[in-house]
């Protein structure tokens, strides 16, 4: 049961987009003659691998929010944390290449008079290490924030107000420049990644299909999650919280868990994206974005895990063409799309689709099939 | 599968019908203008300063395509809005490169936007015009400084309150960012240097957007009254200026008792204050609107026409738009080319008049020479120039009272090099 | 585990409740025996659902013991504990989880490690098959078993949750009003299908319909202002002048 | 410093006086302005000012307003009412060519209040004495301690009185050779003056002061820092009140829509901005039409503001949130969503900028009391923000609309079937909230910058203010935004302003998981449902 869920159709036709594009793109980018139609600039290779990255994140919003109904507001929060522990490592290997030349200390040390390296930035300089801290800082943080939050039973409306406090405190926290996180310039002026510069287009090509391989990863992670018992008990939890808690499930450790997880998930959403914009800064703690990126979760339709991942590229992709084309209207066209999605389709683009095709199917004659996964979202 | 691969072939057949004249078109596209890109906040948290320089940057492609453009082609201005996002600046910037090949940009306001998109100019060599007054401690090749180093606005200005008004204590009040921190330091050490106590300095720093001055006002008053002339220099950004100055105001606390001497308020920021209250306090520039030369009166005149605005306001940054364009403009016709490398050679050494009565130059560390001009704020919110220095100063990229930046220099003429060490003799060592 | 110290199977004594000043619960004391069925009768606000929030340990009592088997303190347990100890409850509006299939609803409340590890990894084993298929049978919804909950209809719904709270193979059953918005005959039913259980387990149900009740032809506690107003069978309760006050008004 | 330089400015010119007989320093020290110097123009003032020339006051207070005019070398003076007339000779005089007004700057204008205060010490008017008085306690110019002791001879005040004698006490205590007795009895007077700047006086003394100076002077300025340390602490209070009240404000129209009708109000920071842009709007007006009324500005820009945000607030309750009854989580989307979209609106028809919004001079300066400095635009604003709730209490516990709301709230369909029209109700609550929301930005309008980010700034603190008081109670508002206020201001001396609200922060988000709900938590089985 749980494999076969895991390999639904919606699954399949996911997974095999990713590997379309994961494959086309750098091919397109690296391959095709530049100039003729078929060539993708290469301006679009990180301009896609950013969305690539809000797309994991917007996934990891979903799984809380959609299949348990936790509407976390600070979830920026920890894709930023996990953006600067992948930006500590890559300015770790900038090394004496800085401005003041330095042998360790990165530019913004040197002048702020800093002596030594402030030590919660040892180890940095070892990837595996940065990359454990990508997943571990913001696990943490869930955890605990859950911990406190979940056990005093803080649901709903109270939880968003809290998340939102906490990703606003450090918001203000990361811009003091004393707390040795770079102030509001953030960390940028990268180098390399594992020797590799981050400014060849091949470099970019292969953080563009890590970040497909993530996105395929997570999602699959998601399914697998949502698919077992444990998935069942989260939309439970989100249908009936009380129904469940006496049932004798523990529905605080439910939430603890899944809050982590995402925190992970969107913590390595940030690790990728930072050396693809090339720059981490602390308005990615700014309580708009986290809520931006609900939004994104509510267009493709919240509960399903494809819906979030078309979402945040729907929107994303919106969002550059109308800052191109129509700068002055953005926030209008934002904003509409927020009351727009809230009061007419909340079930999402894929929800309307599936609804459309449903209906269509129902008109032909033919019977509705039993879903191939019942521990399904809004959506079946 | 099969449908797969008949696309993919028709895809093929396409691609290469497209090839042909998409080169055809880029070519013939490429002979009618010159793109210029204007990288600029049209909304977010600094439309407010921004919007006004996309503003200016029209007028002055305008301007250039009336005198009959550009190397004989008409000039055309891309527009984008990075809206206050600093990841975006470095993807628009990107965009404007790669995609639509402007042959330079002006653009950016906050340090951290210029610092997103430096990588970009650097892998993509392309050129940036920069036009804020900013901390200083950077050269790039490929960014052009137009506004004040550190040492054309802050320095002259203490000197100024030190000899005219005989200030002995300061208080560095600033927003906590890099600009305030970098200015406070070297100011710090600048006081230091001329005999000033750690006691007679106290430096304070706010959030953005901080909006409760009561206490911090409450502290100024506090150490100004210790006997000795106080002043205040402010490097506080933006939003929080306006309570600042109202909470100053109710406070009874007046120019003739601690004058506020400010590096980011100028007249767009004082059009959205009851100037009254503020009379005396100062504010050091490059540029006022108020400077009466003809160039400026014929700029101001030129720039109401173009926004349709009686009353709209000049402030410094759009002046070093100005200047940046006009040397750019130069550096292309003296190059005869938009290619960047050769612009970058061209435009050092580059001369224009500035609105102010003089001709700055463009340095090889790719700062500009500009006058200090040092102004009260006057009822109506302009300012009165109260001090000018007698010749131009020179924008240094490294300044002399920071330890890490010391024996820095930038050349990009001869040396080659934006952080040139004299004493290991090393680029970037 | 303590001793014992009472028999019974749940012992309340001497609870109280109070919200803001209003006392949900003065001084309740009631005891039930193993394999009992009472049911509990009362006005509105007399204490029904605070007591059995009391018993499921959703409210703590400001004063008062609640045993369970004698020896398990229920005033210091959470809802999950006390599930576990072996107490289900219904509510008084049916709540199921309308997202998921009739089978999964059973699924999830069929007795078994309540971790999140534990059902991450967790698959339904034969045993657990064909518990769900009795459960389905008896609560008359085999026909329905690929259905969402969200598409039954009330009665139906109320037997999934009365098919949920079996499968948790509870020692108490707390059944809120199990017969509103039911037609006769579902009603009928279900006094049935509640008299069976009873033969097993115990069952507290909390009922404003007299016709059920006398259905269920058990024991009657009637309360009133938070305590115990009188105790007996369903003619001797009725027949209580205090009750006859209570119910028809002073 | 510069009181010493004036001395031997006037000694200098006294000499001269006795040298040419014919010009008086007044006469001598008018080409001096035409230099255009400040330095020049700073030497002739103090001249003028101390000339005892029947001219000088006129002079020095046309300097002031920028009415002393420079033509072809010739200093004129053009009166209140327009004539110009020859300062030199003081005859009406029809000068050909341009004329610029005499330059100020910091430096001049010091020197003007300076001379003001010694040539007003003898004004009629007792508000003109005591800022002259200040004025001189400021400059310390010896030249004016002869005037001083005239009238401190006539006063009749003992405001000022009190006033003067510190003035000259400040003189005595900075002049070299006033006598030691003078000395201490200045020091006893500056110490029950016991102010900042008496203190700053008292800790400065030159180093060669006799001992025994030293030590009074010491003794007393250690008592005068007990007392200001006390009202050091009291100041603080105030400055927590006044924050209190500012998010008093901000919040308590949430803590009727999100408080009692359970609708999370995101665009609730921008009804705040449309009360703002209100009161930019009559100011505007007033200043194009009747400049008088300006004092009154906001009392009518009060009730415009409740219409305007009450107005939006009712369309965005009809428009969209009534849709979304009972889903706070799409509310919370929705009207984020309109929440951007107000923001742009008023950016595309105010422009992105500041707007200039004035202060009346009823709300400028500050009130003394001892050494409490109280400004009036806060005092204005803390009284207003009881008001505010005051009237909002009444109006939900006695009027009718409070009572529906109420009901509404505590049984939507009990009510409806009671004959309440619920769908008016919430309308009218909704508007109230935002109404309430629009005057708040009256009041904000005058310490923040009126922006179309104003909102935004005040959102999540409005929002921390609502739930750490326990929504659905206004007394739990109030209480909220008053411990907050308090807090805030308490820890910003120690930790600094970020940190400060960073503790308070992370102080909410722990408090929140001791009491989910709220300080002024309702209990019981209502909230559950």
């Amino acid at each position: 049961m749980t494999t076969q869920s895991v390999l639904d159709k919606q699954s399949i036709v996911v997974l095999s987009l990713l590997a379309a594009v994961a494959v086309l793109v750098p091919v397109l980018n690296g391959l095709a003659v530049p100039g003729s139609a078929l060539h993708l600039s290469d301006h679009l290779v990180p301009l896609l691998g950013k969305y690539i990255c809000f797309a994991l994140l917007a996934l990891s919003v979903d799984l809380i929010w959609g299949y348990c109904g936790i509407l976390s507001l600070g979830h920026g929060a920890f894709f930023a944390l996990g953006g600067y522990a992948m930006g500590m490592y890559l300015m770790r290997q900038i090394g004496p290449r800085g401005v003041y030349a330095h042998p360790v200390l990165p530019d913004f040390m040197v002048f702020l008079n800093w002596k030594d390296l402030p030590w919660f930035w040892y180890g940095f300089d070892v990837f595996p290490f940065a990359m454990l801290m990508v997943l571990l800082v913001p696990g943490i943080l869930a955890f605990i924030f859950g911990w406190l939050a979940f056990r005093s039973r803080v649901t709903g409306v109270y939880l968003s107000i809290i998340t939102q406090a906490m990703t606003y405190a450090l918001m203000l926290a990361f811009f003091r420049n004393n707390m040795g996180f770079g102030g509001n310039n953030g960390l940028t002026d990268f180098k390399d990644i594992l020797g590799f510069p981050l400014q060849s287009a091949s470099t970019r090509r292969v953080l563009f299909v890590l970040s497909v391989a993530a996105l395929g990863a997570g999602y699959l992670l998601c399914r697998w999650l949502v698919g077992s018992k444990f998935g069942k008990v989260l939309v439970a939890v989100r249908d009936a919280e009380s129904r469940t808690r006496f049932l004798g499930y523990r529905v605080e450790h439910y939430k603890l868990a899944v809050f982590t997880i995402s925190a992970m998930l969107a913590g390595v959403a940030g690790a990728l994206y930072v050396p693809q914009v090339g720059i981490i800064n602390p308005s990615e703690f700014a309580p708009a974005n986290s809520i931006e990126l609900v939004i994104w979760v509510a267009v493709g339709g919240r509960g399903t895990l494809a819906g979030a991942i078309l979402g945040a590229l729907v929107v994303n992709a919106g969002k550059t063409w109308f800052t191109g084309a129509l700068p002055e209207f953005w926030l209008f066209a934002l904003g509409g799309l927020f009351i727009f999605v809230t009061l007419f389709t909340p079930r999402g683009i894929l929800g309307a689709g599936q609804g459309l095709w449903e209906r269509a199917k129902q008109m032909l004659g033919s019977k509705p099939s039993r879903s191939s996964f019942s521990g399904g979202g809004v959506v079946p | 599968m099969s449908m797969l691969k008949m696309t993919r072939r028709c895809l093929i057949a396409l691609a290469s019908a497209a090839l042909v004249s998409g080169a055809m078109a880029g070519a013939a596209q490429a002979q009618e203008t010159i793109k210029v890109g204007i990288l600029h906040s049209l909304s977010g948290t600094m439309a407010i300063s921004e919007t006004t320089l996309k503003d200016v940057m029209l007028m002055l492609v305008e301007e250039q395509n009336k005198k009959g453009g550009l190397l004989g082609k008409k000039l055309e201005a891309v527009v984008v809005d990075p809206a206050s996002d600093w990841p975006l600046f470095a993807e628009k910037a990107r965009q404007l490169i790669s995609q639509d090949k402007v042959a330079a940009v002006f653009g950016c306001w906050t340090s951290v936007s210029r610092k997103s998109v430096l990588p970009v100019f650097k892998e993509l060599n392309s050129i940036l015009f920069y036009p804020v007054q900013y901390e200083g401690e950077e050269s790039e090749r490929n960014v052009f400084y137009t506004g004040a180093a550190p040492n054309q606005q802050a320095i002259p200005a203490v000197d100024y309150l030190a000899k005219e008004e005989k200030v002995e204590r300061w208080v560095l009040a600033g927003t906590d960012y890099v600009y305030p921190r970098t200015t406070n330091k070297i100011l710090e050490a600048y006081l230091k240097s001329k005999g000033v106590k750690s006691e007679d300095i106290l430096i304070n720093y706010t959030p953005f957007g901080h909006s409760d001055w009561q206490t911090i006002v409450a502290d100024i008053k506090k150490f100004g009254s210790a006997g000795k002339k106080t002043a205040v220099v402010s490097t506080i950004n933006g939003d929080a200026n306006v309570p600042f100055y109202k909470e100053l105001a109710n406070q009874g606390i007046k120019a003739t008792d601690i004058p506020v001497v400010a590096f980011s308020v100028g007249e767009e920021e004082l059009a959205g204050i009851d100037a009254k209250p503020l009379v005396g306090h100062l504010a050091a520039w490059n540029y006022f609107q108020s400077v009466d030369t003809p160039e400026n009166k014929a700029f101001i005149e030129k720039w109401r026409a173009f926004t349709k605005n009686e009353k709209r306001v000049s402030n410094d940054p759009m002046e070093a738009h100005v200047i940046g364009f006009n040397m750019w403009v130069k550096a292309v016709e003296k190059a005869g080319t938009t290619d960047p490398d050769k612009v970058i050679d061209a435009i050092v050494g580059v001369q224009v008049p500035n609105l102010t009565g003089g001709v700055s130059e463009m340095l090889p560390n790719h700062h500009v020479t500009k006058p200090v001009l040092i102004g009260e704020i006057k009822e109506d919110g302009q300012f009165e120039t109260v001090s000018q220095t007698d010749s131009l100063v020179p924008g240094e990229a490294w300044s002399k009272y920071l330890e890490g930046s010391r024996d820095l220099i930038a050349d990009w003429k001869t040396l080659k090099c934006g952080n040139y060490n004299t004493v290991t003799k090393k680029c970037g060592a | 585990m303590s001793a014992p110290v009472t028999p019974t199977l749940l012992y309340l004594d001497d609870i109280t409740v109070s919200f803001d000043g209003f006392r949900a619960l003065n001084s309740l004391s009631l005891a039930i025996d193993h394999a009992e069925m009472r049911a509990i009768i009362g006005p509105n606000g007399a204490g029904k659902t605070t007591m059995m929030d009391v018993i499921t340990g959703k409210t703590r009592p400001d004063q008062g013991t609640a045993l369970f088997e004698g020896s398990h303190d229920l005033t210091v347990l959470d809802e999950a504990a006390i599930a576990e100890l072996g107490i289900g409850r219904k509510f008084q509006t049916p709540t199921v989880f309308e997202m998921h299939s009739v089978e999964d609803n059973l699924l999830l409340a069929i007795k078994d490690k309540r971790g999140p590890f534990l059902t991450l990894f967790s698959r339904r084993t034969t045993l657990e098959r064909e518990r769900i298929e009795v459960l389905l049978e008896r609560i008359r919804l085999t026909a329905h078993r690929y259905r969402k909950a969200g598409e039954l209809s009330h009665g139906q719904k109320q037997w999934l949750e009365i098919g949920m709270l079996l499968a948790q193979e509870p020692k108490l059953l707390l059944i809120d009003e199990p017969a509103a918005g039911m037609t006769d005959q579902e009603t009928a039913d279900t006094a049935e299908l509640l008299r069976d259980i009873a033969k097993t387990k115990a069952v507290v149900v909390v009922e404003h319909d007299m016709t059920f009740v006398r259905d269920l032809n058990v024991k009657v506690t009637c309360l009133h202002d938070g305590s115990v107003l009188a105790e007996g069978s369903l003619d001797a309760v009725s027949a209580n002048e205090r009750v006859v006050e209570v119910y028809l008004g002073r | 410093m510069p009181s010493l330089r004036i001395v031997l400015q006037v000694f200098v010119l006294l000499i001269g006086m006795t040298a040419s007989t014919k010009a008086g320093p007044y006469e001598e020290a008018l080409p001096k302005f035409a230099a255009d110097s400040y330095a020049d123009t700073e030497t002739a003032l103090s001249a003028i000012a101390n000339s005892g020339h029947a001219r000088a006051l006129t002079v020095v207070e046309a300097l002031r307003d920028g009415r002393l005019l420079l033509g072809a070398g010739q200093v004129y003076l053009k009166e209140v009412s327009g004539t110009l007339i020859d300062v030199a000779t003081g005859q009406a005089a029809n000068p050909t060519g341009n004329l610029k007004p005499i330059r100020v700057n910091n430096r001049v204008r010091r020197a003007t209040e300076a001379a003001l205060g010694s040539l007003t010490l003898l004004s009629a008017d007792p508000a003109t004495r005591l800022n002259a008085a200040r004025a001189v306690f400021r400059s310390r110019d010896v030249a004016a301690l002869s005037a001083l002791e005239r009238a401190i001879a006539q006063e009749s005040d003992v405001h000022v009185r009190d006033a003067l004698e510190g003035a000259r006490a400040a003189i005595i205590l900075s002049k070299p050779d006033a006598l030691i007795s003078d000395k201490k009895a200045a020091i006893e007077i500056l110490e029950a003056r016991g102010d900042q700047q008496a203190l700053a006086l008292l800790t400065t003394l030159p180093s060669d002061a006799p001992p025994e100076l030293v030590k009074a002077a010491g003794d007393a300025a250690e008592g005068i820092q007990t007392r200001l340390a006390f009202w050091n602490a009291l100041q603080n209070v105030w400055y927590g009140i006044s924050l209190g009240s500012v998010l008093l404000l901000a919040a308590i129209g949430l803590a009727i829509t999100f408080g009692t009708m359970g609708v999370i109000n995101m665009a609730h920071g921008e009804m705040v901005m449309i009360g703002a842009y209100t009161t930019f709007v009559v100011q505007e007006t007033i200043r194009g039409y009747a400049p008088g009324l300006f004092d009154a500005s906001l009392f009518i820009a009060l009730p415009l503001a409740f219409l305007a945000a009450g107005t939006v607030g009712i369309m965005i309750e009809r428009g969209v949130i009534r849709f979304l009854y009972g889903r706070p989580l799409e509310t919370l989307l929705a009207t984020w969503g309109l929440s951007l979209i107000l923001q742009q609106g008023v950016r595309t028809i105010f422009g992105p900028t500041n707007r200039e919004v004035g202060t009346p001079a009823w709300m400028s300066g500050a009130l003394e009391v001892s050494g409490l400095s109280l400004t009036y635009n806060r005092i204005a604003i803390v009284i207003f923000a009881f008001s505010v709730f005051a009237v909002l209490l009444l109006v939900m516990r006695y009027t009718s609309l409070g009572l529906y709301v109420r009901a509404v709230t505590q049984n939507r369909r009990m009510a409806a079937s009671m004959g309440i029209r619920t769908n008016r109700i919430d309308a009218l609550a909704f508007g109230l909230g935002s109404g309430v929301a629009g005057i708040a930005g009256v009041a904000l309008s005058q310490i923040d910058n009126v922006s179309p980010n104003l909102g935004q700034g005040y959102i999540i603190d409005s929002f921390m203010v609502v739930v750490f008081g326990g929504v659905g109670n206004l007394w739990g508002t109030l209480v909220g935004a008053m411990t907050l206020g308090a807090a805030n201001k308490m820890l910003e001396p120690y930790a600094g302003a970020v940190l400060g609200k960073i503790v308070i922060l992370i102080a909410i988000i722990l408090f929140i998981q001791r009491r989910p709900r709220g300080l002024f938590a309702l209990k019981g089985r209502a909230v559950e449902a």
